[in-house]
């Protein structure tokens, strides 16, 4: 089951994840980008961790505080779009104190329904939303959080793999389609770091 | 790299206690203190103007609120849009009953959090119009020019917006007149060395003894091609051919051109950039109208230059004449 | 160093030229060129007030000619005092019949250029006087402040004659008020890096990383210590306790604050450390009047910032803001 | 006998030696001063040697225009004061065709007391006045070029190391009177060095 101590720990993996992947992920958007997603990141996820979402017995309550510390914590596409998911979260489980794991796919591809709308991207464009994409499907059924662990960092691992030699199309990469193939886009890259640390 | 800094982390928020503290024609507020805005207030029935953007351009974006020029400002991390809050709370702050106009360059946290604020202000009945800074001709084709980020150019719709509000102009007349100045306005960039965010471990970018890029983006993003270092009246020949390959429609014989430091870039280059700017335009037949040469919009200590070429209009020069006036830059009849 | 520049023998020429390109109101005169005159002429009648110093300092020296500021400015090579000519033709370009007083930077060269030029000038019949820049309380002991040399705070000596001439005082009456100002502004520096002068082959000096230098002088000269970087709080405070450990005899409880950029480093660090300034002038008493933080005398890019206190009576409040106009510098009452 | 020729060839010695000359005295003056001075000596020396004094008949008008050279190309303090020597030579020589090099000796010495008096120095404070006042003391009763130049070489070499340990009193280096001991003055090297350049 899923309930707020779940996002507690998520939280705190991921936290100490950004330890080390915060210099991986700037010099990832670096390349095509201005190399600030690491460090985004580490404060957004450390705006996260942050918080004690221990007496919280509302799921979506806890999902929407996450949301609210993204959102208070920066400004930029990336961390803004986590907000736009972590709400959509929160609307699908709010007044509720826990989720199955096999709502996790349904949860996750309306969460992405609401990143493509908010950010005007397609799934193809080589963003965090083809990551997210992948992993939404791989869930499907899904119903252990090992199972869930295992396919998430497996299906986000392919995305990447997918991708790497495809364009970037949104974005700042966007002006160096050419110079993006061979390039993973660091939002993406982000992603499938950061469900493997979550599913380790 | 070595910086006159405390805490990385207090770094934009020093900054601007800073600016409030030496300005008083400026207020800190928001939620976060992260909105600069005019300290005597919205004025009742005048159209808001509004802007925000990362950190680290100063005098851009909060530097550039004053008379005839923004009403308020949202202020993000270095390099790095406003939150939702913050662009919520300019809104207000520059809501005088008439409507706001948001104008902030083409980024894609900006855009979505300036998104998001009106769709919560809605409820709230303020009425807001976008308008996107796309004047750097490196970052996308003319055929897609919509798709263009905003760099140094943005000052020129800030200072139309700002006319047309104070001359008491309805919202969809300030709205229209600032995009037409905004696609009326070209720039390009040449970046000679980079700057270093607070707290990174590196710069932003390197650049090779005797290199520079053109095109590179004000945060640092690629930019269309790296050269050898080369004599000035070259690199403004090189940048100014690129400028005027690129015209807009109906463009006339008058121009405005910035140019404009990144930051380390003396204003003694500036000067001598603009000395063959002005040669070139002067063989091409073009009049130059009020001009600007400075450091206007930075990326901290980068060192490089911009040139930007506002191609008028009849209104849109006399606009560019209203007086205006803010620390860091004013207009007078 | 990258510098945007054609043939290093050009650079003080082609500047110049784009300066008065870009600025109407100003005028390149002078046998050689070296001198920048107001367009408009002098005024007959009103005593003239002249500077003149070395390039590279931009705005300093000639950028402050203009309304309520210089009638003229002579310009000499990069870091270099101007010579004989261009100081006589400034002085005969300031001139109006009424007398013209000399105010520049207390260095060898320009006294000794500027003195020939006045003795020549005896012979026609133009009357002048001098008063010397010496604020930079690094450069010699309060006993010998006469010795002391001149850097940033000159500026407000600018500004105090030029107010004073332009409200129409006999020459006496407008050198012994600069004089008085002069004597009540105190400067120092520190330096982060170096910058190179075109065509030489290295920086003016070095600094190990994570050092810097106090009272260094804005030609690279040495300074009075090194140190490791600090916070820019704790640096603020070092350079106030020495600012105000060195007070004229007569100070009173208002100051001008001029929280100076030498060229690379950003006006974010500069609003930082004038956040730290303001806190520490609050706690002492003295109430900041019309304070001024921005790139105003740099050392091209060279790394760092230096803080001037000008002590004012009643007078020189009064004239400080009397109305001022130059490209650089604006005041307004 | 010293004539316009005599000028000529020297400035165009000292133009040669300036070719090695100028960097050294540039980081001679960059240990206390700003580093400039062989900058502008190269400057002002190329301005001079640039000048056709081959149809000068009048020794005074050569030295005035040498002085002319050097106002015209800086406005440093040691360029200056080598302008109030010259110009100070050329009233001494002005309306003859030539000197003896037996005039040398109290034509240096006047300039000297022209300089003192431009500069507001003293001897002793560690300028290049003490080297020119050592040289114009040396050459007193001199007749031949080979001797002028023998002895003048000897006398600013002997001045530099005399004034070598001794604190600076005026320019910029007087900030640091006790750092300046053990280094030399930059004018005073710089003469030292041209004095060995147009006696060799
Ligand atoms: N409009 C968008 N839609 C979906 N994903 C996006 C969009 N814009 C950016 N991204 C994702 O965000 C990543 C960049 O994040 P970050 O560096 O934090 O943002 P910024 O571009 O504001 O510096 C990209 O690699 C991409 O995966
Ligand atoms: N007032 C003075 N009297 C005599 N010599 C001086 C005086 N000021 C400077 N000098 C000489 O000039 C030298 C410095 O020359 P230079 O570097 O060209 O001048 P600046 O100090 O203007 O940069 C000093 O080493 C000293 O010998
Ligand atoms: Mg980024
Ligand atoms: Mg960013
Ligand atoms: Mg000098
Ligand atoms: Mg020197």
């Amino acid at each position: 089951m899923i309930t707020p101590q779940t996002l507690q720990d998520a939280t705190a993996r991921a936290h100490d994840a950004m330890a080390v992947l915060e210099q991986e992920l700037n010099q990832a958007d670096a390349v095509l980008g201005d190399g600030d997603t690491g460090g985004m990141l580490a404060r957004v996820i450390g705006g996260m961790a942050a918080l004690d979402l221990s007496q919280e017995d509302d799921l979506g309550a806890a999902f929407a505080a996450l949301a609210r510390a993204a959102l208070a914590n920066t400004g930029s596409s990336l961390g803004t779009l986590m907000a736009t998911a972590l709400t959509s979260m929160a609307k699908a489980t709010k007044g509720t104190p826990s989720a199955e794991w096999s709502d996790l796919s349904p949860m996750l591809a309306d969460a992405r329904d609401a990143m493509l709308k908010r950010g005007g991207a397609s799934l193809g464009d080589k963003t965090v939303l083809d990551g997210l994409d992948a992993v939404a499907t791989a869930l499907n059924g899904v119903e252990t959080p090992a199972a869930a662990g295992a396919q998430a960092r497996a299906a986000a691992d392919q995305a990447l793999a997918t991708f790497r030699d495809l364009p970037c199309k949104v974005g700042r990469a966007r002006m160096f389609a050419d110079k993006s193939i061979g390039i993973d886009d660091p939002g993406m890259l982000a992603f499938a770091k950061l469900v493997a640390a979550l599913a380790a | 790299m070595k910086k006159l800094i405390n805490r990385p982390g207090d770094y934009v928020d020093q900054a601007l206690d800073g600016l409030v503290a030496a300005h008083p024609a400026m207020i800190r507020t928001g939620t976060a203190g992260r909105v600069i805005a005019r300290a005597e207030g919205a004025r009742k029935g005048k159209v808001g103007v509004v802007s925000g953007g990362g950190f680290g351009h100063l005098p851009l974006f909060c530097g550039y609120v004053g008379q005839g020029l923004l009403d308020a400002c949202s202020v993000g991390n270095v390099f790095e849009g406003p939150n939702v809050q913050s662009c919520i709370d300019a809104i207000k702050a520059a809501d005088g009953g008439a409507g706001v106009l948001k104008l902030f360059g083409n980024y894609g946290g900006d855009r979505m959090n300036f998104e998001m604020a009106s769709e919560m202000l809605d409820f709230e009945g303020i009425e807001t119009t976008t308008v996107l800074g796309t004047d750097d001709i490196a970052s996308a084709a003319p055929e897609e020019a919509q798709k263009r980020r905003g760099v140094a150019g943005i000052l020129y719709a800030y200072k139309i917006a700002g006319a047309i509000a104070e001359r008491g102009a309805a919202l969809a007349e300030v709205t229209e007149v600032t995009a037409r100045a905004n696609a009326r306005v070209r720039t390009i960039g040449v970046a000679l060395a980079p700057c270093q965010v607070p707290g990174a471990e590196r710069p932003t970018f390197t650049l090779p003894e005797g290199e520079i890029e053109l095109g590179m983006g004000i945060h640092g993003e690629p930019g269309i091609w790296r050269t050898q270092m080369m004599p000035a009246d070259q690199l403004a020949d090189e940048m100014l051919n690129r400028l005027l390959a690129d015209l807009p429609a109906d463009a006339g014989g008058k121009v405005s051109v910035l140019v404009n430091s990144l930051g380390a870039t003396p204003v003694e280059e500036l000067f001598i950039l603009y000395r063959r700017v002005r040669e070139r335009l002067d063989q091409e037949g073009l009049q130059i109208v009020q001009p600007m040469i400075g450091p206007y919009v930075t990326s901290m200590e980068m060192a490089g230059a911009s040139i930007s070429l506002f191609h008028l209009d009849e209104q849109l020069e006399d606009l560019l004449r209203d007086p205006a006036d803010c620390p860091f830059w004013s207009v007078r009849r």
